[in-house]
Formats: C-alpha cells, structure tokens, sequence
C-alpha cells in the first residue's frame, strides 16, 4: 500500500536516512534546528546539535565554511533559508564551491549540497520570491536539482548528498506542504533523467518545479482539444536533452515553462538546445512561459499578472498549435 | 526634568513612542484578521526610533531594516501611505509593488526598508558621501538588528565609513540571544561572538558603545551627540541599544513606553488625561490612516508590466 | 580628418565630459585614481581627490554606497576592477542597485553606471576572465551595454551616464588598446538600437563585445563562399530583436556568439527569441558559439580550446549553410 | 639562543625562508623572462609563512591567497608541481588549469590559493569545522593580507569561527598603506581604518594582537601559542603581522633572512658556509623544479572539456 507523506516530509526522510548511513553527513544554516520547520524537524534531537547546527546571519561565512568541509571530504548539507538571500554569498557559491574541483584539475571535489528555498506566489515581494536556478545553471560546476513532487524531492535529494560533486537543490516554498506516494525505504531518482509527466501526441511541454503542476492543470484544461505531453527534467544540470528532443520529435511544438525570469533564463535554454538540435522537428514556432523579466510585485493580484500560471500555459500551447 | 531636554521635547518623544506603538499595533490587528500579509513589527524598539530620529530633518535620511515601520513612522513617514502599502494598494508609498520589507518614503528621507538582512547599510554609506560630496549638513542614520550586525556588507561598510568619514550614524538594536533566552528560547550557538556590538566601533576606530535601548532620554541624548559629531564632520559612529522585542501591551518591564511613562508621570510632565488625549489622537490617526488603505483601489493589473525603468529624463 | 584613440582613451574621455558637464557625475571604485589605469588616468588631477575616489577592496560596501548616491539623485560611476569580483557584491548590484525602482513604485530611481571590466583570453583563469552579462541580462531592472569598439564605447558611457536608470557597462579587458575613430566631442549611441556592423545575405550572426571582431574576422574567411551579415547588438539589456529578426529574415540563419558561458546564456536567449518570433524565417537549425560551460582554464591552450574565436563561429556558420 | 627554540628549530624556520625567497627569485626569473604569466610574489613575508607553518602537520590546513608561494612552499607544497603549475604544465598541482592564483597541493593540507581577495577565509573556517566534527586535532591557518581584512567574508568567518569556537588561527599579514606610504606611494584615503588588524579580536571576543612579521622568532612563538589554544579545544585567535612586500634583494631593512642571518650568524648558529650549502641545496631545489616544469607537457587541449565534474564514485 503507498504511503503518502509531504514533500517536506520526504526532504526529512532523505536526510534523516543520509545523515544515518553516513556519520560525514551533516547539516547546518539559519535555523535549522528549529521545531517549527518541517523540513528539518527532530534533526537536532537524533543526530545532536554539533551535527544539525543553526548559523549566524552570514550566508558567506557559513556556506563558504560548507565549501571547505566539502573539500577534506565530509559531506555538508547547507541550508539557505531563502534562495534570495544566497546573492550576499555568490562568490563562495558561484566561485568555491562550483569551480574549485576544475580549478584543481580534480586533485579536489566538493561534495556538498546547497538546499535552497525558492519560488513566488506567496505575496513576498521582490527580494523573498525569486526562483533564480537560471543563474545557476548558467554558471559552470554545479548540478541544478529542482523536485517538483515528494517522490522526486526524496530521490533526488539523497542522490545530491551521495553525489561527489556540488549540488543546488531547490525547493520550492509551496510545495512543502504537496502530498504524495513516497516509498519509506531510501531510493535514488538518477540526475539527468527526465521524468515523463504525462503523454501527448500535439505539443510537448517542459516545465521546472511548481510549474509542472500549472502544466498539468493546462493538459488538463486542453484535454479532448489538444494532447499535452509535460515533461520534467527533474535536474536543469545535467539537462536530459535526448527527452526533450525525443519528444519534440513526436509533437513538433515545444512550450517551455519555468517561474525565474524569462531573459537568459531556463527557457530560453530549453528553446535554444530545441531550435539547434530539434529544428527538423519543430512546425510551429516555440513558446516560452516565465516571469517576463519584472521583480516579484508585493501586490498578489500584480504579482499572479506577473507569475506563470495555467491559463498562461493555455494560452501559449493555442498559440502554438493553432 | 532631565538636563538639557525641556518637557516640550520630552512629550514629543513620547508623542512619537505612543504613535508607532499605536500604529503597530493597527497593523497587529490587520495581521490576526488576515487582512494583510506578515507584517515583521518592532515593538519595544519605540524609544530608539524616537529618540534617534528627534534630531534628525527631512533632509537627514535613514535606512532600515525588514521591521521597519517605527523608523519610518518616526521619521515621518505618512501613516496613509504607509498602511496603504502594507495593504498593498496603489496608494501606497511604493504603489503596492514593494510591501512592507521595501517601503520608502522619500520626502521624509526614509530610505528606506530592506528586504535583505543588512542591506540598507552599504546603501546608507551612499546617503552620507552624497551629503559629503554635495557639502550640506545632512547625516544618514543606519539602522540594523545585532543579526545582520554580522553580515560582511554591515562591517565592510563601518570601515567604509570610517575611511572616508563620512556622516552616518550606525544604529544597532540588538534584540541578542542574552534576550532571546530570557523570553525562553533555546540558544545552541550564539549567533553574535561578543555581547556588545557597540564594541565593535574601535575595530574601526570609530566611537561605539552600547546603551539600554529601553530608555528613551539616553537615546536622545547619546544619538544627539553621534549626529552633532556627523553634522561637524567629524565622521561615524556606532550605537548600541539593547531592546527586548514585545507584543502590544506595556506591561513588559523593558517596555519603553510604559518606563517613560511613569518617569513622565511622576515628574509631572505627563497627567493621565494629556496621556489619552495623545493616545485617542494616534488611534484616530491610525483609524484615518487604515480608512484611507481600505478605501483605497488595488493597483491596475497593467500597472505590473510598468515601473521596471523610469523613462529617461 | 577622423581622429583616432583607444577604446581606454574613449572611456576615458565620456568620464571627463561628462564629469565637466554634470557636478553630480563623479567616480569611485578600487585604484581608480591610480595614473596607470588608462580608463582612468588624470581624472583625480582634473576633478579632486572627492570625486575621484579610490575605495577599500570591499565591493558590497562601495557598490551599495553607489546605488544609495544615486537614490538622493547623485550620479555615481562605480568600477569593478573585474566584473568575477562582483560576485561578492550580488546583493547589493542584483537587489538593491536593480530592484529599487521596481519595489518603490517609481517613487525612487538609480542613476547608477556600473563599470565592469570582463573577458578572457590572457591566461588569467576561471576567477579572473568571466564575461557574466548574462547573469546581469537575466536579472531585471539593469541595462547592459557591452561596447565593442572605441566609437560605441565612448557614446554609450555617455548615453549610460546619462541614464536616470542603473546601467552596467561591460568594457573587455583586452579591448582597450583597440584603436578606432571617435570625435572630439560629446555625442550619444542610444540603447537598444543594434549596429549593423557588416551586410550580407546568407547567415546572420548577432555577436558581442570582443566577439564582434571575431564575428567579422570569420565573415572576412568565407568571402566569396559565404555572405555573413554581422549585428552588434551594443546593448543585451534593452535588446533591438526588431534588428536581430530582421535580418534573420532576409538570411534564414542565425548564429548567435559571445564569450559567456553558453547555457542559459545571451545566446540561449537570441535563440530563444529568433525560434519564437523569427521561426518561419529559419531555413536552418540555429547554432550558438559561447563558452561550453567550463570554468576558464588557465593554460593559454586550454583557454583558446574553450573561448570563442572565428574558427569556431567559421565552423558553426557552415553547419548552418552546409 | 631564543628562549625555547632549540638552534636546529632556528636552522629550520631559516631553511624555510630561504627555500621560499630562492623559490620566488627563481618564478621572478621566469617572469621577467616571459616564460610564465604574472605571478603575485610573497617576498618580504618569508618569516611569517616559516614561522607559522613550523607549528602544522599535513593533517593541518592551510588556506592562502592571491600570493601564496610563501605559505604553500612552508606548508610543504611540491616545489616541482608547483612550479609545473605556474607554468601551465600538465605536471602542476592543478594539471595546468588553475595557476598561481588557484594552487592546492591537498597531500600537504595547503587548501589553497585562492583569486578572490578574502575568498579562502570562509572555507578555512569550513577546514576547521571538520576538524572539529571528527574530533580530530587538526588545526586550520586561514591567511589574509589587510586589504582582505575589510572584506565581508573575512569579517562574517572570524565572528563564526568565534561563535562556534573553531580551531583556527587567522593570520593576518599586513602591507598597510602606512607601509606603502614609508615605501613612497601616496594615499588619497585609507582604506583600512585603523593601523591594527590584530585589535579587531575584540569585536569577537577572540584573541587578537599585532607583531612584526619580519621577526620570525616572534611569529614562531606567538603562533605557537595560537595554534596549541586551537588544538586544545580554546578556538579561534587573530594575529597580525606587519610585512613589508619586497623585491628579490636581502638589502632592506625590514627584510626577514637579512635580520634573521644576522642574528643566526651572531649567535654562532648559522656560518657563512652553511648558509651558502642552504642556498645551494635550495638553488639546486629550484632548478629542478623549473626543469621539471618545463619538460613536462602541456596539456592536451582536450582536457580543457574535461574535470567540470568528477565521476561519481
Ligand atoms: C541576507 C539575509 N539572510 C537571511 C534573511 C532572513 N531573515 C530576515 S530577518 C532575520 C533575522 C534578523 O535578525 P536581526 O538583524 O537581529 O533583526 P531582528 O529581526 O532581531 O530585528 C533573518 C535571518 C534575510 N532577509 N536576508
Ligand atoms: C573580491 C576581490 N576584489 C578585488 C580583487 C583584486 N585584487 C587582487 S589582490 C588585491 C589587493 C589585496 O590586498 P591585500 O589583501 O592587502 O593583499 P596584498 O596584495 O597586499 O598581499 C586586489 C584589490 C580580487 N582579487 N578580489
Ligand atoms: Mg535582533
Ligand atoms: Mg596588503
């Protein structure tokens, strides 16, 4: 019988289990330890407060401090409350952690894994509701692991920790709460596998994180009108091109989903590979649904104008297959 | 009397005080209705927003934090636009777009809130080399919490400063973990490695101490003299004042408003009726101003779409 | 007669005039008053000491001192020495210096020039040869202007100058000796409006920066084989797409080639924005030249094999044609 | 004789300095010789790599900066690789792909160079971190010159490594502006605000004090004591020590083998014959070094592709 349980409960799962198997697997960041969040709920009390360690406000000290702990090989699981806050720490992020193993000629890696907060739609403005994977997965030397289910955020995050290389993990603030079928043994979900959402024969679909589920309520919007296949690619580094090629192939269209901002974004990578490898394929003009390069209005009713939703989805794959 | 304040000054003081708790308080109940969004409050920070800001002008500019409302309110920021903002209407100080953690009111030089732990202080830094460039007397005061007292950019900027003497007073309230744990919290780790910021000040070689943040006289008195030094040229400083955050009563002993209060009324400076008449007038400025939000539109949806660049001149 | 000076001597020049012109323009950043930085030089003698000022080595501090001079309306010149030290400095350049105007409803504007000098190519490896505009292009709120000759370089710090918004300026670092006509006197080139840089029929090629000499080298290799018209689009950020799909139309091929890394990157994007509105113009799939997504290496050899140059965008133009 | 320094610890710290100033001298030469890119030299802070380094094992860690021939040649670096590495070599530390500014030589705990100003301070903390978790009593030296001092990284790690009370030890060297300006370089504005980094312990409740750092007996002894507090569980200490950046001659005043020999020769420990066997061995050291590098192979160009990420295990 499958037991379901939260998405945030499934991110407690994988470190529970990880932090277990693997004595060097330890956790730290603003708060960690505290009752009140799910995600990390009663680590402190099994694993003991040297090992599940709440940080100062310095996201440069204490992610740089994950770096190096990476670096002698143990295997730091970093916490940023909020993936915002990280843009104080970008060059522990973007420079040590991401680019020493190349620096090094891989005489060093960096086993780490950067959990970071992220997403909009709560009304929390311009500096509490960014997405900013596109950043990261612009910038070379970090795998980009973006779960948009409890099933995904149980395997891919165990599979981040055992990865010998850097990982960025996003989680996004409102699926903590999604339910869903989650085996309570550990497992893997493989980095650069794409996961087929759903069949469809007229356009495919990729979408990232929350939007997978605004794409599905899209096929499911157009069901009978036009035969919507979604695909998630589960990690945007490495990317599981063949999936998407594949599937355009198929379809011939292409729409493609996410929530950060559109320009030098996710999508517009995903259009690229597309127009490069699957131009043969392609009868209709591709389509990009992402934030259309506005910071996050406070305002809700501004910013659902702004945020990628559904009906935007809707509207892009009619303009495709029409 | 308190030497060098007169009782004129002493009402406003606790005019301002009793405004922003009344405001906070509005805004309190706003939260618990659900009819806006999480609102961070300051409460307990009453006598440092007030105190700090007496000797400021519209020209002086500060910069805050993510609880920024008693700065704002005590710098004079409009109390209309400021809950129209935190309801998120196009009335707004920032039209809706920016909330609570963004408000600016620049009119008033309240430059303003900030998303970001320790953001507005590289920010401030600006305000002053602007006044410094420009040879005029302003001074920017820089508000931070004993948290973001850490963050690289807070003490890249006290050496900024300090090299370039520029007129800016940094202000830490620090609600510590020393406070933290007497409200009952658990602390595994300190977050701060020293109990006194305002310590902090000869790693810069700037003055720095640190004050009981409660007390709303030795604010005024201690900011008085770091502004005056700003105004002469004399370059930076760092305070520390130590607050307990609290909820909306005034029964906590560290809660200034109620401590000014019995010093003003047992001087005689304050009688029970001039205290509700302040009271009844913040409460009915309040009213005014959660009217005003209420009865205000939301932004245009298109309005969304605009804004991200001014037009060019 | 044409006069001729360096692309330094060309910054350098827009600084001065415009400094003269406006008592608010003025200048800090790291070694900036140094009399051997030619971008620089004799502006302190000229101008003081206040306004020519050289700031400690802390790039949160004096990038966030500018965009708080340019909200009371001063209009501060910031140089980052290298746009890789930025990276320690991304809140206050992506939040506070991009997001102000957004998040304060208008109410408050930041008329900001950041300077910041990027590129490969001299062996300095993976933290000291990044070109990153694409990071600045995705994020909203920033213009970029990314010059690729003495002429834009001198009108475009001006137009920047003059900006009532927050504009980065990306000067390459090996560009500065490159010599070019540029008048005596103060003129504008304004945003958004692309440079036709060469005419011609068969390929279209949007390059950047240093990449446009590149662009143009390659075009002068296939004289006679292969007609490439070369667009400079002089800034990313207000991007002219009218100029890219233009030409696009009368060519059928695109290849879009800079010097950033390549995913989610300025090429995605021109990609991206070709297969959406210029899909029923391609007669090819269209390619992309840009860093493959590896930190730069350090050996000059390994540097070369990883940076764009004209024998690779001469490769990806026949594979377009072929 | 030094109280507790036996002649043969003298001999050694000795040995180092020269090692490192004749390995310098020798990348000086290629550099002028353009046989390898810009290099950022160490000269002048000989005593202060020496002298730290005496006190560390290769289970202790080291972290550098833009400059880190010096420490990394003390800590016990690969003179061969190395050399291979600033040359691009195939046979480098980093197989060619990093240079000076990247260098690690993990076998020896030297984690690393770093391109960053203050870029490495974070991760030594991190260094420090594991050391603690795994009960280990290594002890991590985190480098930093006074410009980096300012840096928000810097900053944020000495207040983390306080508040977690981590073994390691930073070492702050010091080629101030006052230096520069006795050098004739002319300041229009400090850009550190006070003369001494070592006084910024205070404001992290840490150990803190300034040295001269062309005295090595002084540097031994004061990081002796810093180190054994981190090893014995006592966290973190701030030591400063005054250099004077120098070019490849021992005729300054301030220049540590110069003042060292002296005393050494004075005291009877060093001859001028075993200081002239001690550079030769040294010169000989270098000279198959810069052999070794330059008959090692470039890199293929293949493998610039190559090493993004490492293979899973
Ligand atoms: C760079 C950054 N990190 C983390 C946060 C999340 N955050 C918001 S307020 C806060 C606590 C701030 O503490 P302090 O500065 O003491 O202010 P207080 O809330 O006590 O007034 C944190 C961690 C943030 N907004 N920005
Ligand atoms: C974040 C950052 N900013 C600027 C630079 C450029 N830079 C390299 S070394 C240096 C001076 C560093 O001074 P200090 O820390 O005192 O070291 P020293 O060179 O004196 O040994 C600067 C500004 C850099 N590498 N990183
Ligand atoms: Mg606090
Ligand atoms: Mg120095």
């Amino acid at each position: 019988m499958p037991r379901v349980i939260t998405y945030a409960e499934a991110i407690n799962e994988a470190l529970r289990a990880e932090m277990r198997r693997d004595p060097e697997v330890f956790l730290f960041g603003e708060n960690v330890s505290s009752s009140w969040r799910p995600a990390t709920k009663g680590l402190k009390e099994l694993f003991g407060r040297e090992r599940v360690r709440d940080a100062p406000i310095t996201e440069t000290a204490f992610i740089g401090a994950g770096v190096g702990a990476a670096v002698v090989g143990m295997k730091p699981v970093v916490e940023l409350m909020l993936v915002d806050f990280g843009l104080v720490a970008m060059d522990q992020i973007l420079n040590q952690m991401a680019k020493t193993t190349y620096m090094t000629g891989g005489t060093v890696n960096v086993p780490m894994v950067l959990r970071a907060i992220y997403g909009a739609g709560k009304g929390n403005a311009a500096t509490h509701s960014e997405s900013l994977y596109g950043v990261y997965a612009h910038m070379p030397g970090m795998k980009v692991a973006v779960p948009s289910n409890p099933y995904d955020a149980k395997g891919l995050l165990i599979t981040a920790i055992r990865d010998p290389n850097p990982v960025v993990f996003f989680e996004h603030r409102l699926l903590g709460r999604m339910e869903g079928d989650v085996p309570e043994e550990s497992y893997t979900v493989p980095f650069g596998v794409a996961n087929l959402v759903r069949e469809g024969a007229d356009v495919t679909v990729v979408a990232v994180g929350k939007m997978v589920q605004e794409a599905s309520k899209a096929a499911d919007t157009l069901k009978g009108e036009v035969s919507v296949e979604v695909i998630d690619p589960r990690t945007l580094v490495p990317l599981d091109e063949e999936a998407v090629l594949r599937s355009v192939q198929k379809t011939g269209r292409l729409v493609a989903v996410d929530e950060d901002y559109e320009r030098c974004g996710f999508t517009s990578e995903v259009a690229a590979v597309v127009a490069e490898k699957g131009f043969h394929s392609l009868k209709a003009p591709v389509a990009r649904v992402a934030n259309p390069n506005i910071p996050i209005p406070f305002n809700r009713n501004l910013e659902r104008h702004v945020l990628p939703d559904a009906d935007k989805i809707v509207r892009a794959i009619k303009s495709v297959v029409k | 009397m308190s030497p060098g304040i007169s009782d004129e000054q002493l009402l406003d003081l606790y005019r301002v005080m009793i405004r922003i708790r009344v405001f906070e308080n509005g805004v309190r109940r706003l939260i618990d209705e659900g009819r806006c969004g999480h609102v961070s409050l300051s409460t307990g920070g009453e006598a440092v927003a007030a105190g700090v800001s007496a000797h400021l002008t519209a020209e002086d500019q500060i910069g805050s934090t993510h609880r920024p409302l008693g700065h704002l309110v005590a710098k004079g920021g409009d109390l209309k636009r400021m809950m129209a903002e935190i309801m998120a209407k196009a009335t707004g100080t920032n039209r809706g777009k920016g909330g609570p953690y963004h408000i600016f009111d620049k009119g008033v030089g309240a430059l303003g809130a900030n998303g970001t732990v320790g953001g507005s202080v590289p920010m401030c830094a600006g305000y002053a080399l602007a006044n410094q460039l420009r040879g005029n007397s302003s001074v920017a005061v820089s508000y931070f919490g004993e948290g973001a007292s850490n963050q690289g950019g807070v003490q890249e900027t006290l050496n900024l400063a300090a090299c370039w003497r520029l007129p800016v007073v940094f202000v830490c309230e620090n609600s510590s973990p020393d406070v933290q744990r007497m409200l009952g919290h658990e602390i595994d780790y300190p977050q701060l490695s020293i109990d006194d910021v305002g310590a902090r000040g000869a790693a810069y070689g700037i003055p720095g101490a640190t004050y009981e943040g409660w007390d709303v006289e030795k604010v005024y008195t201690v900011t008085g003299e770091a502004v005056e030094r700003a105004r002469d040229g004399g370059g930076p400083s760092l305070l520390e004042f130590k607050i307990h955050r609290l909820g909306s009563d005034e029964d906590d002993p560290h809660c200034p408003i109620k401590r000014f209060r019995e010093k003003l009324m047992s001087r005689g400076v304050l009688t029970e009726e001039l205290d509700a008449e302040m009271r009844d007038t913040e409460a009915v400025n309040v009213k005014e101003a959660i009217d005003f939000a209420v009865g205000s539109p939301e932004p245009e949806p298109i309005d969304a779409h605009m804004g991200v660049f001014v037009e060019d001149d």
